[in-house]
C-alpha cells in the first residue's frame, strides 16, 4: 500500500486534461486568479476544461458570466488593473469577435499607453480550429487578427506537455494572451502523454522542433503539426527527409530555430488551417524571404485554408483545408525545385 | 369568448390608448378570439408536427444517420406554432438554434402539408439536416443557418443576438418600398445580454420599426440559469429600457402566445414600433443533445419535472376540449406529451404529421451531397 | 435643511425600503443636507476651476499651443464636482472625452489645491495636454485617456462606453478583497446605444457591483439629437431594463448633482448593486473646438440659448447667497457665466484658481517632450 | 455666356469632393441607396463627406444612427438582404471594431453560406490612416484583420480620380466591401485634379503604376504611395530608378501588375503603414515569393508602422511610421544586394 501511494501508477494525460491541470494548479498557487466565461462553473465548461473548478474555488472565483464577450473581456481587464490574474474562456473562439475591441483596443495597448505603469496578466483561452465538422462558426483560426493587434501573445499548443507549460507559461507571463486551443486534439487519445509530477511551464517564444530532417523543413502550429508529422512519414518513404518544427507560439516568435532549420534543408512549407491572405502563414514566409534570402534554394510554399469561410459537410470542409497529401505533393515540388 | 387564457388576463385598452410604454404581462384578447375551430386544429397539428420533428432527428442522430448537434425545441413548440401562425407571406422571421421547425412552420397555415409555401418545404429542411445539396444553402453552413431571401427568413450566424439588426434593416428596406410587413426575431433569454441586441433593438424603437422580439425564456441558457443573466423580475422588461411595450406570454399556451405575438405583430404593422415577446417556457433536455446528461446534474429534477409539467400538446388539447373543438376520444388519440425520443413512437403522432416528415427524410436521403469543389465557390458574386 | 433643491423634490423611502427597482426622479435630501458651509464654498471654487480650465485651454489652442481637440464641459462641470465631491480615496472613476478636470478634481475635497492627491495633479494633466513627459501616460495617447492605476482613474479608449465593463471588474477585484470602493463611470448619453454599456451595466446589475453610471445628458451627440439615440421619455429609463435604479439629476444644481449621485454612491457601497445617474444638462459649445461654427447651424439657436440660461456657476451662486454663505457684495466678484473664452479674462475667475493652473501650466512647459524611441517601448512587460 | 456655360472652367477637386461626388451621384442614379452612420446627416459626417446628403435625399436615405456600429452594420446588411445598396460610414475607421463580429461573421459570409443566393452590395467606408496626431484610436490601418476574412472586398484610394472611381466600383460591386478613406489626403491640395465629367469607375482589382523605373520597385497604397513617390525622386538624384505601384484594391488584389514591375527591377519593397506582423505587406512578400521567387534578385523589404500602436505625440508618431528616408535607405541597401 505505502509503495503504490509513494510510486502511483502514472497514467497518460490528454490535452484537455492538461489544461484542466495548469488552470486548477494555478488557481490553487495563485489566489488572487480569477476565471470567468460562459458556463464554465456549474456547467464547467461546454468541453468541460472547468469542470470541479468552480466547486474547488467557489462563485466568486470561477464566475459564470452572461452571454457578453465584451463584457467578459471588459470585466478581465478591470480585475487585472485591480491586481488580479485572469483567465477568461471564450466558449468557442470564434465568438471572440463580440469583444473584439475590447481585445484589441481595451487590453492589447493597455501597457502601451500608460507607459508600462499598467500590466494585464489576462489569458483569453477557447476552443479553435477546424476539421470537426464545426461549419463557419465552430470552426476558426483567427490568430491572424490578434498578431496583427500590437501588446497581445498569441500562443497555439498541440501537445499535452504544451498545452499546460504553455497556458502556465501565459498565465504567468504579465501579458494579455490570446490562447488558441485545439478542440480537435482535446480528447484525442494518441497524443496523450504523462505529464511531470512537479510544477513546469514552456516558455513562450521557444518553438519544438517535432522530427529532425534534412531536404525540407515543414512549419506549422496546433493540429497542422500532425498533418506535417503525417506527410513527414510518407515522405521519408519516399526518400525525402523532412524536418518538423511546431512553433507554438506566434507571438512572441522563434526564428532562430526556423532559420537553423533552412540552413539545413535550404526549403520550407509553412502550413496552417487559416485562410491564406494575410494568415501567420504568409507571416513566417515574409520573415524567411526578408531575413533569411540566402538560405532558400525554392520558393516558400504555403499550405493554407482556401481564402472561405469552412464551410460543414465533410468533402466541402476538407477541400478548403490543408491536408497531410498537400502537403507531400508540394514537398515533392519543392525538393525537386 | 370561446378560448380561455390560461393567465389571469385582464382587459387592457387597445393599443393606441396605450401611451406609457412598459410591460402589458396581458395583450387584449382579441386575436385569439378570432380563431376558427379549423385554426385551433391545425395549430394542435402544428405542435405535433414540430414535436415529431424532434423526436424523429433524436431517433435518427441515436442511429448514427445525423453530423452535429441536436438543440431539442421539445416542450417549447407552442412558441413557435403560436408566433407564425398568424403571420402574412410577406413577413420576415429570423428563428435561433433551438427552432429548427419554424423554417416549414413558418406561413403554414391551413397548407403545411402542401410543399410550395412562404416557408422552407419539409423537402429543402430535411436535406439541410442531412447536409445534401437540395439544402437551401447547399448545406455549407449547419443545421438551423439556413434561410431564404425568397421564403424571408434570415440566415443566423452563431453569434447570438446577431440577426436582431439585420431584420430592423429588412424592415426598414420594405418600409422604404411602401410595405408593410413584420419581421419576428426568436431569441433566447441568455441571448438578451449581448450588445448587438441592446444596439438594435435600441435603433428599432428609435424609429419605430416593426420588430418583433421573441424571448424564449426557458429559463436557462446552456448552463446557465436566468438569474445570471438578467437581474429584472422579467426579461420582458428589458423593453422598458428601450420605451416599448414588453409582453409575457404563457410559453405553454399555444393560443396566449399567438394572442401576445399577434399583439406585438399588429402594433408593429401599424407602425407603432418593435416590441418584445417574453414566453415562458422551461428547456426539457439538455442545452444540445450532447448535454443531456450534464443537464440532469446542473439542474434540480424537481425544476425539471416542473418544468415539463404543462406539456404545450397537453396544455393545447385540453382547450380544445373545453372548446368542445375534439371528443373525448379524439383527444386520447394520440397521446405524445411528456414522452422522450426513446418512448414515443409513431404511433403517438398523428398519421398526417408521421407522413409529411417521412416526406422530407426520403427527399433529403435522396439528394446528394454537395461535391467537393464547392467548397472553393461563392465566396464572391462575380461582378458584372 | 439649508440647502433648497432645484427640482420639486419629494422624500423617499430610505434605499433599504425601495424594493421595486426603476427610476427615482428625487433622492433623499440627506446628503446635500450635509454639506457645511466650507463644502458649499469649496463646491463653489471648483466650478471656477473647471470652468476655467475650458476658457484658458481654449485660449491656448487659439494662440496655437496645443494639439488636437478641445472637447469643452462648459455649462456641464457642476456635474464633475457635484459627482466627485462626495467619494473616498479608495473609489475609482472612470472620465470621458468631455470630463478633462475630473482628472484633478477627482478627491478633491479640502485639498484642492494641495499637490499630492488621489486625483491626478494639474500638473500631471497639464503636462498631458501639453504633450510632456511628466503626462502619467507620458504623452502616448492624447487628451482624456489618461488615468492612474496608482490614483484609480480608469484608461479610456476612444470607443464610448468601453470603461464601463472595466469599471466592473475593477470593483469586482476590490470586492473579492474586501473593499467597499465604488466606482463612478461617466458617458455620455449618445454612448448608451452602445452594445457594450448594456453588457455591462447588466452584468453589473446581476452581481449587484457597485458600479455609478453617469449619463451626462447634454442633449447631443456630436451632431445627433438624443431622439435619434433613444426613445425612452428619460434617458435613466435604460436602468429599468437592468432591474436597477435610475436617478435624474438637474445637471446644473451642484448639489442636486451630488444628492443623487451620493444616492447612487451609498446604495452601491452597501452592496445593493448598480444604478444610473442621468444628469440633465446642455452642450455650449460644439462637440469638439472644431465644430463650433457647424453646431450653430444643426441646433436651434433658441435651443442653444435656452439650454445655456442656467449656468451651474450662477445656479450654484444663488444657492449660496440664499443660504447667506455668502454676501451680496461677495457674489458679484467673479462673475464668469456665460462668458465664452473670448469674453473671459483672469478678473472673472478668483486668483488662487488661475494661480492654481497656471502652476500646472509653467510645470507642464517646463517638462520636456518625450524622446522618440519611446514610441517602440513599452508593447509588452518583460518577462521574468 | 453661352460659351462659358457650355463650356465650364473645370476645377481641381479634392479626394474629399471626390468621395462626396461619388456617394451623391451614385445616389442620385439608383434609387435603392440608402447611406447610414453616426452624425451623416443633420451634421453632414465628422469630415464632411455626406455633407448636403440628407437635404437632398431626406431622412430615410440618409439615417442618422445611434452610436452603435454593430447595429450600423447589421442593418446594412438587413436593407441590401431586402434589396438595397448601402453606404455605411464608420466615423474613424478605428471604431469598425465595434462592429466587428457582423462584418465578419454576418457580412463577409452571407453569399457562401447561402450558396449565392443572397449578394450584399455594402460599402462600409470611413477615415484611416496616421501620421495626423490622432494617436491609437483616430490613426489606426487595420485593413489586415478583413483581408485576413474572406469574402470582403478591401479598397484603399490614395487620388481624388480613384477615390471616386473605386468608391463607385464598390458600390457596384454586389460584394461587401471595406473602403479605407486616408483622413490626411481628404484636403491635401496638392493631390487636387481635375476630375471626368462623365461617370466613370476604376475597377477593383487594378493597380497603377504611379512612376516607371527599372532598379527597384516600391509597391504601396493610401498615403504611403507619396512617401514611396517621394523616395523615388530623391533616389533618382542618388542615380536609382524606382518604379512605384499604387495597389489600390487589396482584396482582389493585381498580382500581375506587381510582377511585371519585378520582371524589370528583380527587386522590391514593400511600404505600409500598418503593424508589420500578418499586414498586408508580408501578404505581397509572400505572394512574390511563393510565385515569382525566380524574379528576385534580393531579398524583399517590409518598411511598415513597428508593430506599436500609433502613438499621439509627433516624434513618437513619426518614429515607429515608414518614412521617406527609411525607404530610400532601404532601396539603396537594396540595390547594391
Ligand atoms: C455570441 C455568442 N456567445 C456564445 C455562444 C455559445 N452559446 C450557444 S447557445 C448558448 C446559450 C444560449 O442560451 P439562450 O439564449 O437562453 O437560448 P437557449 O439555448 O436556452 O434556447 C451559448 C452560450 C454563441 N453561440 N454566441
Ligand atoms: C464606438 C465609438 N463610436 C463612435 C465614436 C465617435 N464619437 C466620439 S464622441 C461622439 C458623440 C458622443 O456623444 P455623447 O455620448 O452624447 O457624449 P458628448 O460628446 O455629448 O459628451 C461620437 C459619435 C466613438 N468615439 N466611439
Ligand atoms: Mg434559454
Ligand atoms: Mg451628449
Amino acid at each position: 500500500m505505502a509503495a503504490i501511494a509513494s510510486a502511483p501508477v502514472q497514467t497518460k494525460k490528454n490535452y484537455l486534461t492538461a489544461l484542466k491541470e495548469a488552470i486548477s494548479e494555478e488557481m490553487a498557487a495563485n489566489g488572487d486568479m480569477v476565471c470567468l466565461g460562459e458556463d464554465i462553473g456549474q456547467l464547467g465548461g461546454a468541453f468541460g476544461v472547468t469542470e470541479g473548478l468552480q466547486d474547488s474555488f467557489g462563485t466568486q472565483r470561477v464566475i459564470d458570466m452572461p452571454i457578453a464577450e465584451a463584457a467578459i473581456i471588459g470585466a478581465s481587464v478591470g480585475l487585472a488593473l485591480n491586481g488580479k490574474t485572469v483567465m477568461a474562456e471564450m466558449q468557442f473562439i470564434d465568438f471572440i469577435t463580440c469583444g473584439f475591441d475590447q481585445i484589441v483596443n481595451m487590453m492589447a495597448t493597455y501597457h502601451y499607453r500608460t507607459a508600462g505603469e499598467v500590466n494585464l496578466p489576462v489569458v483569453v483561452r477557447g476552443p479553435a480550429g477546424a476539421y470537426g465538422g464545426g461549419a463557419l462558426y465552430h470552426s476558426q483560426m483567427n490568430e491572424a487578427w490578434f498578431c496583427n493587434s500590437p501588446g497581445l501573445r498569441v500562443v497555439c499548443p498541440s501537445t499535452p506537455y504544451d498545452a499546460k507549460g504553455l497556458l502556465k507559461a501565459a498565465l504567468r507571463d504579465g501579458n494579455p494572451c490570446i490562447f488558441f486551443e485545439i478542440k480537435e486534439l482535446y480528447r484525442r487519445s494518441e497524443i496523450a502523454e504523462i505529464l511531470p509530477e512537479d510544477d513546469y511551464i514552456v516558455p513562450l517564444g521557444k518553438a519544438a522542433v517535432r522530427r529532425e530532417g534534412t531536404d525540407v523543413t515543414l512549419v506549422s502550429y496546433g493540429q497542422n503539426v500532425y498533418h506535417c508529422l503525417q506527410a513527414a512519414t510518407e515522405l521519408e518513404k519516399l526518400g525525402v527527409s523532412a524536418e518538423v518544427i511546431d512553433i507554438r507560439s506566434l507571438v512572441p516568435l522563434d526564428e532562430e530555430t526556423i532559420f537553423a532549420s533552412l540552413a539545413k534543408t535550404n526549403r520550407i512549407i509553412v502550413v496552417n488551417e487559416a485562410p491564406m491572405t494575410c494568415g501567420f502563414a504568409g507571416e513566417i514566409v515574409s520573415r524567411v524571404t526578408t531575413k533569411a534570402f540566402d538560405l532558400l534554394d525554392a520558393p516558400p510554399v504555403r499550405i493554407t485554408r482556401l481564402d472561405t469561410p469552412v464551410p460543414w459537410v465533410k468533402p466541402l470542409e476538407l477541400f478548403v483545408l490543408p491536408s497531410v497529401e498537400r502537403i507531400v505533393q508540394s514537398a515533392l515540388q519543392t525538393v525537386r525545385y | 369568448m370561446p378560448l380561455q387564457t390560461t393567465t389571469d388576463a385582464a382587459e387592457l385598452p387597445s393599443h393606441d390608448q396605450v401611451s406609457d410604454p412598459g410591460i402589458r404581462h396581458f395583450a387584449t384578447k382579441r386575436y385569439r378570439d378570432s380563431l376558427t375551430k379549423e385554426d385551433c386544429l391545425e395549430m394542435f397539428r402544428q405542435l405535433y408536427l414540430a414535436r415529431y420533428f424532434d423526436v424523429r432527428l433524436i431517433k435518427e442522430k441515436k442511429r448514427g444517420r445525423l453530423r452535429g448537434t441536436l438543440y431539442s425545441s421539445h416542450n417549447q413548440e407552442a412558441i413557435l406554432v403560436g408566433s407564425l401562425f398568424g403571420l402574412r407571406s410577406t413577413d420576415w422571421i429570423s428563428p435561433i438554434h433551438r427552432d429548427m421547425p419554424a423554417f416549414f412552420l413558418k406561413d403554414a397555415k391551413f397548407q403545411w402539408a402542401e410543399l410550395d409555401r412562404m416557408g422552407l418545404s419539409i423537402q429543402q429542411v430535411c436535406s439541410q439536416v442531412w447536409g445534401r445539396v437540395d439544402s437551401p444553402g447547399r448545406a455549407r453552413d449547419n443545421w438551423s443557418h439556413i434561410g431564404s431571401k425568397e421564403k424571408r427568413i434570415i440566415h443566423s450566424t452563431s453569434m447570438l443576438a446577431g440577426t436582431i439588426p439585420v431584420a430592423a434593416g429588412v424592415v426598414y428596406a420594405d418600409r422604404m418600398n411602401g410595405g408593410d410587413a413584420v419581421v419576428v426575431t426568436y431569441n433566447g433569454e441568455g441571448s438578451t445580454a449581448q450588445g448587438v441586441f441592446h444596439e438594435a433593438v435600441n435603433f428599432a424603437a428609435v424609429h419605430k420599426l416593426p420588430v418583433v422580439t421573441i424571448i424564449e425564456n426557458n429559463q436557462w441558457a446552456y448552463g446557465t440559469p436566468v438569474r445570471l443573466g438578467c437581474a429584472t423580475p422579467d426579461v420582458a422588461d428589458r423593453a422598458k429600457g428601450f420605451g416599448i411595450p414588453g409582453y409575457i406570454a404563457d410559453g405553454q399556451d399555444v393560443f396566449d402566445v399567438y394572442d401576445k405575438v399577434m399583439s406585438a405583430v399588429e402594433f408593429a404593422r401599424s407602425g407603432q414600433g418593435p416590441s418584445i415577446v417574453e414566453c415562458k417556457t422551461f428547456r426539457a433536455y439538455g442545452h444540445g443533445d450532447h448535454d443531456d446528461d450534464r443537464a440532469n446534474k446542473y439542474r434540480d429534477p424537481a425544476e425539471i419535472e416542473h418544468g415539463r409539467l404543462r406539456d404545450p400538446i397537453a396544455v393545447c388539447r385540453q382547450s380544445l376540449l373545453d372548446l368542445g373543438y375534439i371528443s373525448a376520444e379524439e383527444a386520447e388519440m394520440f397521446i405524445a406529451e411528456g414522452k422522450n425520443a426513446s418512448e414515443a413512437t409513431n404511433e403517438d403522432f398523428p398519421p398526417e404529421v408521421v407522413d409529411y416528415l417521412n416526406s422530407g427524410i426520403e427527399f433529403a436521403l435522396a439528394s446528394p451531397q454537395p461535391e467537393a469543389e464547392e467548397g472553393g465557390m461563392w465566396v464572391f458574386k462575380e461582378s458584372k
